[in-house]
């Protein structure tokens, strides 16, 4: 179908539940290519679940998802990445103790193959991929604008930059659609704008973005499209201009502050 | 034949109550530091140890039996505390933010080290452990008995249990554990002092442990610097089988296995008697990864 | 080899592997010197120990698998090689003495690599069914694993089916031969007598320095930073697509590879193998060598094995001696007090050295040098 | 201001291992005030507060709370004596219900009745933890944790409460509840301490601020000044 | 070179007109038997010193004074060759050791290639001596003064047959020493058509019998044998009283002991158990060995082997003197012409190495005693 082509993800009729908690219920959206979608609402809307079940963290009730026009069910973890999925973590989830470097390094594994006794015997072709994994994960590093930590331990990176490190390394997986939990927490205003100018260059190198944040400006400024949760069912989708419109979402968001 | 299993199963609940006894401290101690206490099978020897001593000489000395176990007991209880705590400040303490298996270390260390100490009090020989309790075998019906002592090693086993329940989750203390157990730091900004409550938890699973060494002891009548390691392994088991760091969990892993061994040995092979153990322990985890009872704390990513 | 002592001294890498060399094809000598021949076997035994520790370092030290069970493997390459290199499987089995008679005795070439295959299906049988479990219900688990190996082998001497000869163990296992010359012959060199501890010692050095170039080589690839992702967080490791479960398989497989080796070359050095070998106690010391020495850390590995391996044969030489020196007499009985120093130092080198006593280079210092160049820069 | 400060700091330094993390840290904090300390990441500004709050050591400097010092005080002492912190990323007991949680915040109060009172005032505060009430805290969304972590440390009836990032991870809604509640509490006489990526919130809601840059403190001031101050407003409030 | 050292390092040192000569005990001073291994080398140290006190040993004109050195092989088969080439370049002449079969075996390949004699005073495995190697000059270097397996087992059999044995339970701690010996016992009895109703076993580290014994009970067997030492014994025999069982326990040397009936109390009576050799108290010097160990090593008793060891340091000697020589080959050479009255009866070899006949005693423990009730020759 010609209508799927630049559509990268979509999820339909999504459900989970804790015990008796419905942490999701009936969530469906569809992620165009090249865009950026957001999706926000109140603490404890069901955002993070979301982002858990199409990454195949927690395994879903129900729901259908098609990635790239290809059906896929979110059961092995690594396969939803090989697919073309990749992530980052609310409460940061980085290598503590390898250096950025490493653990960027360690995203192109999806991407490369080197296997026991090439690694051995040190193949050429070994070899040359080591090289080209090593000078891609520093070019990373470079394009989210921490290079120069390279050799610092990950745990020792202070907030902000452990956040830059996580989306480097999420890149380094070559995804269709990078999802981004709340990259914003934990930074000022400043240095807000430059993580948003850094998202508008990932998406303009051609990588979709779906993305939970909290900051209002922020969000807004950077979403061509997205939807909001409110215990976890949608509460609105579509533009943001339409949805800051949006009476429920005011009320169960936003606040008067906007 | 109907009789033959009942006594076998009586037999499990037994070994079990033992088991069960032991794992209590080893749960306790993982459940607070997340560490495998390698040296609590040496402190329940040294607890055994300490028994035999006091009780040859109150005996010798012609106090009544009752007496001579109370005593005793609190004695034994009461070196096991001091060692334990020792062992905590000296050899675990400095080791809270190391690398996890430091202490693992560390502990294997200190059992070397407690067996040693042993050698040189005790001496090598295997010493007589004089019958405290009345182990004259009382028939229930046709070909089922059991002896006074056994029945207090289970009734002991149920009280231990239930009173670190209370303590555990209905006094302070042991939401101070249980807080201490998952962030030592934050625990301090609530006007806990950690250390406290550390050493505490070392010295109850001490006492417990004193008090399974002297059952132990009794119930094969005597003890040995080496006797240790066995049970040590075996309450491992057992605590893991339960779902380590849960306290049910340790009498149910304890009781689970003592069954399991005893019904192994009485209708398949004793020799594979150990086998079965693991097994069982293999089959449930495969199972259920975290234990019979381990809850699965999310993981919230 | 060489590649390892370039990385620790970049500068004079070739001369200072030379010097290495050198010493390595002295080292027997020097202890004979030293210490006697006792001083040879116990250097031959600590190259053993170091191949176990490499291999466990790689399920413990690299990817973050907790271990009790290690042991096992060595025994399976143990028990695979007194099988096939001595008389007892002729003198049990019919079949067995139909085709070979007088004992089927196989060469090293085939020993090894099928001493190391059997043990890595066997790391792969252990492995799989407790993927799933975390931490020390894995550590538990190997350690249930490694306590019914050796309980089958205590078990399967039944006289109906005698595989292993039971507690009574095999005897008479062939030495390995290389190009027909059987090492336990000793070989005589213009007058210089290299006896059966030394030709081993060169075998056994080999076969070391062949498992930690493997494991360096490892640990900087692809798989081996695989493994330290596992080790520092599975669910982030598994989100960058590591298949989790088979780098686990491997670690573990690969890990059982040098153990199964190291077993093979126990067997046929002791000439005698019978399942009190292969207790938990073994798998715990190898554990401490590999935590000791610093996991993860190829060099304070190998430090780690050497020091736990020597130690109790050091003390074994000295207690007695300083005390009678000390005292003019034994106080404490000089075993109970091997035993005591041996737990006293693996406590206070926990205590002083909770990383192990050649932990790999923390960043922090590298850091240290980074943060000036930043703020100078700034 | 005339008396005397009620937590002061002179020349404060903490390093981790080789890295000097903070250089030079000068601050005063009186009765009463509701004191925001700002700056961008990495600066700094966690590794001071848990200095105060004694979690890790400090290397030089000294720092004094009610006039006498407090370097190197364990934190469990120093909350008997009204001086909590709300760590940054919230540190809630994962295995433990949220009543639990509470409790543990008034684990040095022995007023049984006073303390039922205050878990009522909390939820009526944050009415998302009285629904919550028995679920284990770890299962909790991030911003649940943080009201959570927030009503914990007020449990306590703290003189002297340090915030680190409260609002981290909130929604605008969530955001305002929050500061409302800081005020409120700064309006019942707690002496507050806050650091916040928010800076504009942080500065509307303080009375004086502190801006902290790569380990030193390189400007500080009445908050309603430091809004307007162009440097600030370049730096850390994105205009 | 290396041989030559071994030459030298054997090569006693002189001191005037008397020489110091080493022998070597190997023995499991640590970990769990370690009071069974201290027990061996006390019994070597006592016949060295009674040796060197009488002052009478004169080999090849030169005043003989004896020194033991006692290693720890810590149970540990790996540690067996260790220990044994460490004796060896000590320069000890002959060694007493080791006590398990397992360490004794890896060790004796090294002592042989020493040319050296080993005299294990309690490894009981057949392998030990049949499987064992020769020293260079071709002389047997394995020799044992314990009784086999193969000899021990069948006497309590036989016993238990004599005593109106009809249905036999056969258990075993899973050691080379337990299972050797129940395996004896089983074929015994069967070949005297004497029925074993079960044929177990557990390991040297069991306490709790209860399971195996419950199952037993059913079988109502008159008699349980045991393969194992008396620290499994004690615990397995209260335990069948408290379950009522009223089959009597037979058991081997390793449970014929005063340790037995101190840790078994009341429920030890009526347990039958063999001993390699005469009875103490019917030999000479019986009596006196109890009375001087005690003295010598005080706060320790006679444990099970040290009689054993006290006989071998005695039949190395022996050999000594035969081959009038302190050199290893001689003194290898010389082994099988050794013939002295023990401890524990004559002591003779077989060209194996074995000990040749020599008697069984069976007791029964009857009021905290150990009494003889029969000796079988
Ligand atoms: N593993 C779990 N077990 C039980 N309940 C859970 C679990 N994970 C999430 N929940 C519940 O599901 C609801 C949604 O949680 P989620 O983390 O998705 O919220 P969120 O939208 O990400 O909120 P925030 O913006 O604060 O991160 C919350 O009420 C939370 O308590
Ligand atoms: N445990 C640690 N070990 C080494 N360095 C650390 C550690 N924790 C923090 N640092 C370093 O100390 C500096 C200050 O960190 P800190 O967390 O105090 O900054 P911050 O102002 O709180 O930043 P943020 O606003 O992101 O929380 C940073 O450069 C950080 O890399
Ligand atoms: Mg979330
Ligand atoms: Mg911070």
């Amino acid at each position: 179908m010609k209508a799927n082509e630049h559509i990268v993800l979509s999820v339909k009729g999504v459900n989970k539940s804790f015990g008796g908690l419905k942490a999701l219920s009936e969530v469906g959206l569809e992620v165009k290519k090249n865009t950026v979608y957001g999706l926000i609402g109140p603490n404890g809307a069901g955002k993070t679940t979301f982002f858990n079940v199409i990454t195949g963290l927690y395994e879903p009730d129900s729901g259908e998802f098609i990635l790239n026009g290809v059906h896929y069910q979110p059961t092995a973890v690594h396969e939803v990445a090989k697919a073309g999925i990749a992530r980052t973590f609310q409460n940061i989830r980085l290598f503590g103790h390898m250096t950025a470097l490493e653990n960027v390094m360690v995203g192109r594994h999806v991407r490369t193959k080197g296997g026991v006794l090439g690694s051995i015997f040190g193949t050429k072709a070994v070899r040359e991929e080591e090289k080209q994994i090593r000078e891609r994960a520093q070019a990373l590093l470079d394009y989210v604008g921490i290079g120069e930590y390279h050799d610092y331990a990950a745990r020792n990176l202070a907030y902000g930059l452990q956040r830059r490190l996580e989306i480097a390394r999420a890149l380094a997986t070559d995804p269709k659609l990078l999802a981004l939990d709340e990259p914003a927490a934990g930074m000022n205003s400043t240095e807000k704008l430059d993580l948003t100018k850094l998202l508008r260059k990932i998406s303009a190198d051609g990588v979709t973005i779906l993305i939970i944040e909290h900051d209002v400006k922020l969000i807004m400024e950077l979403c061509d499209e997205m939807t909001v949760l409110d215990h976890g069912e949608i509460l609105a989708q579509g533009k943001p201009e339409d949805v800051r419109k949006n009476k429920d979402v005011i009320e169960a968001y936003l606040g008067g502050g906007h | 034949m109907f009789d033959t299993l009942v006594q076998t199963l009586i037999n499990g609940i037994i070994v079990g109550s033992i088991y069960a006894m032991v794992a209590l401290g080893y749960t306790m101690v993982y459940g607070i530091l997340g560490i495998i206490n390698f040296a609590h099978g040496e402190v329940m020897m040294i607890g055994a140890m300490v028994a035999v001593t006091v009780s040859t000489l109150l005996i010798k000395a012609g106090l009544p039996i009752a007496v001579v176990l109370i005593i005793t007991m609190l004695v034994a209880m009461l070196v096991c505390m001091v060692v334990s705590f020792l062992m905590e400040k000296i050899a675990y303490r400095p080791l809270r933010n190391a690398p996890k298996l430091a202490p693992l270390i560390t502990a294997i260390g200190m059992s070397f080290l407690l067996q040693a100490i042993a050698m040189l009090v005790w001496g090598l020989e295997h010493r007589p452990m004089p019958e405290l309790l009345p182990s004259q075998r009382i028939v229930l019906f046709n070909d089922v008995g059991v002896t006074m002592r056994e029945i207090v090693i289970v009734v002991l086993s149920v009280i231990m249990m239930a009173g670190l329940l209370t303590l555990v989750n209905k006094t302070k203390l042991g939401r101070a554990m249980r807080a201490t157990s998952e962030n030592v730091g934050v625990t301090g900004l609530m006007g806990v002092n950690p250390n406290k409550v550390i050493s505490a938890t070392f010295m109850i699973g001490a006492a417990l442990a004193a008090v399974a060494g002297i059952m132990y002891a009794l119930n094969v009548g005597k003890a040995h610097f080496y006797m240790g390691f066995m049970p040590g392994m075996k309450a491992f088991i057992a605590a893991v089988l339960g779902g380590i760091g849960n306290i049910p969990g340790a009498v149910v892993g304890g009781l689970v296995l003592g069954l399991a061994e005893a019904l192994g040995a009485g209708y398949i092979s004793s020799e594979y008697q150990d086998v079965f153990a693991f097994v069982v322990l293999v089959v449930v985890l495969i199972f259920r990864p975290s234990g019979l009872m381990g809850q699965r704390t999310a993981d919230r990513a | 080899m060489n590649k390892l002592l370039q990385k620790m001294n970049p500068k004079e890498s070739m001369i200072g592997f030379l010097i290495a060399l050198a010493l390595l094809m002295a080292m027997p000598f020097i202890a004979k010197t030293v210490g006697g021949t006792t001083w040879v076997r116990i250097v031959d035994m600590a190259l053993l120990y170091i191949m176990l520790a490499m291999g466990l370092n790689i399920v413990v030290g690299f990817a973050g698998l907790l271990d009790l069970g290690y042991i096992a493997f060595y025994a399976v390459g143990a028990y695979m090689v007194a099988l096939l290199s001595s008389s007892h499987l002729s003198d049990n089995f019919a079949w067995a003495h139909e085709h070979f008679p007088n004992g089927l005795h196989v060469p090293l070439w085939v020993i090894i690599p099928l001493g190391a295959g059997l043990a890595a299906l066997a790391g792969i049988m252990l492995g799989t069914p407790i993927l799933k479990l975390r931490g020390d219900y894995l550590a538990l688990v190997t350690l249930g694993f490694g306590e019914i190996i050796r309980i089958f082998m205590n078990n399967l001497g039944k006289n109906e089916f005698n595989l292993t000869n039971g507690p009574r163990g095999i005897n008479r296992i062939d030495p390995v031969t290389i190009f027909g010359y059987p090492l336990d012959r000793t070989l005589d060199i213009g007058g210089l007598q290299l006896t059966k501890e030394f030709l081993y010692y060169y075998l056994f050095l080999v076969l070391a320095a062949a498992t930690v170039f493997v494991c360096y080589r490892l640990q900087k690839s692809r798989l081996g930073r695989a493994w330290m992702a596992l080790r520092e967080d599975d669910i982030a490791a598994k989100a960058m697509g590591i298949n989790v479960r088979n780098i686990k398989l491997l670690a573990f497989s690969l890990g059982a590879t040098f153990g199964g080796i190291a077993g093979g070359m126990f067997a046929s050095f002791q000439g005698f193998i019978s399942p009190e070998s292969f207790t938990y106690l073994e798998s715990i010391v190898i554990l401490a060598m590999v935590v000791l020495g610093g996991m993860g850390h190829i060099p304070g590995v190998i430090l780690g094995a050497v020091i736990m391996y020597f130690l109790p044969e050091f003390l074994r030489f000295t207690v007695e001696p300083i005390q009678k020196a000390a005292f003019g007499k034994v106080l404490i009985d000089t075993a109970i007090l091997r035993q005591m120093l041996l737990g006293l130092a693996m406590i206070l080198i926990m205590l002083y050295r909770p990383k192990g006593l050649w932990p790999t280079p923390t960043r922090e210092d590298k850091k240290d040098i980074q943060a000036d160049k930043s703020t100078k820069a700034a | 201001m005339a008396q005397q400060p009620m937590l002061s700091i002179k020349g404060l330094q903490v390093a981790y291992g080789g890295i000097q993390a903070v250089k030079n840290v000068d601050m005063d904090v009186y009765e009463g005030e509701l004191v925001t300390l700002i700056g961008s990441n990495g600066a700094g500004k966690t590794t001071t507060l848990k200095a105060i709050t004694g979690m890790i050591p400090a290397k030089a400097g000294e720092i004094y709370y009610r006039g006498k010092s407090i370097k190197g005080t364990p934190s469990w002492d120093l909350l008997a004596q009204g001086l909590v912190m709300v760590p940054e990323g919230r540190g809630v007991f994962a295995r433990m219900t949220i009543v639990e949680n509470l409790q543990m915040g008034a684990y040095i109060r022995e007023d049984k009745a006073g303390i039922e009172a205050d878990i009522e005032k909390m939820f009526a505060i944050f009415p998302r933890l009285k629904e919550r009430a028995s679920q284990l805290a770890g299962t909790m969304s991030g911003g649940e944790q943080q009201m959570l972590a927030m009503a914990r440390a007020l449990m306590s009836q703290p003189k002297l409460l340090i915030m680190d990032e409260p609002t981290m991870g909130l929604s605008p809604v969530m955001t305002e509840v929050i500061f409302n509640v800081i005020k409120q509490v700064s309006s019942e006489g707690t002496t507050i301490i806050l650091v916040e990526q928010n800076a504009k919130l942080a500065l509307k809601a303080a009375d004086r601020g502190y801006v902290m840059g790569s380990g030193n403190i390189i400007m500080n001031g009445k908050a309603a000044d430091m809004l307007d101050d162009p440097q600030v407003q370049s730096a850390y409030l994105g205009e | 070179k290396p041989e030559e050292k071994k030459a030298d390092a054997a090569q006693p040192a002189a001191s005037g007109d008397t020489i110091v000569v080493k022998i070597g005990s190997g023995a499991p001073k640590s970990g769990e038997i370690a009071h069974l291994g201290k027990d061996n080398e006390n019994g070597a140290q006592l016949a060295v010193n009674e040796i060197n006190a009488k002052g009478d040993l004169v080999i090849g004109g030169k005043k003989v004074k004896l020194e033991l050195v006692g290693e720890d092989d810590a149970g540990d088969p790996k540690q067996g060759p260790v220990v044994a080439q460490k004796l060896v370049d000590a320069g000890a002449v002959a060694v007493v050791g080791h006590l398990n079969s397992g360490v004794s075996i890896p060790a004796s390949a090294v002592y042989a290639a020493a040319g050296m004699v080993q005299v294990s005073p309690s490894s009981t495995n057949p392998d030990y001596t049949l499987k064992s190697t020769k020293t260079p000059k071709g002389s047997v270097s394995a020799y044992r003064v314990v009784a086999t397996d193969a000899k021990q087992g069948p006497s309590v059999a036989k016993y238990l047959m004599e005593h109106g044995a009809k249905k036999v339970v056969v258990l075993d701690d899973a050691t080379q020493y337990g299972k050797g010996l129940a395996d004896q016992v089983d074929k015994t009895l069967k070949e005297g058509k004497v029925e074993v109703v079960a044929r177990e076993a557990a390991t040297d580290k069991t306490t709790d019998f209860k399971a195996i014994l419950t199952k037993i009970k059913a079988m109502n067997p008159d008699y349980i044998f045991w393969g194992g030492m008396d620290a499994t014994a004690a615990p397995l025999v209260k335990q069948m009283k408290e379950l009522g069982l009223t089959a009597k326990l037979a058991s081997a040397d390793g449970a014929c002991t005063e340790k037995m009936v101190e840790l078994a109390g009341e429920a030890s009576e009526g347990v039958v158990c063999s001993v390699a050799g005469m009875p103490l108290e019917k030999m000479a010097k019986g009596k006196d060995f109890v009375a001087n160990y005690e003295k010598a090593f005080s706060g320790q008793k006679v444990q099970i082997y040290s009689p054993f060891a006290y006989d071998a340091v005695y039949a190395i000697v022996d050999a000594m003197k035969k081959a009038n020589s302190v050199d290893r080959e001689a003194i290898a050479a010389a082994m099988p012409k050794v013939s002295i009255e023990g401890l524990i009866g004559k002591i003779e070899f077989e060209p194996t190495g074995d000990i040749k006949g020599g008697a069984i005693t069976i007791n029964e423990i009857k009021g905290k005693k150990l009494t003889v009730a029969q000796i079988i020759q």
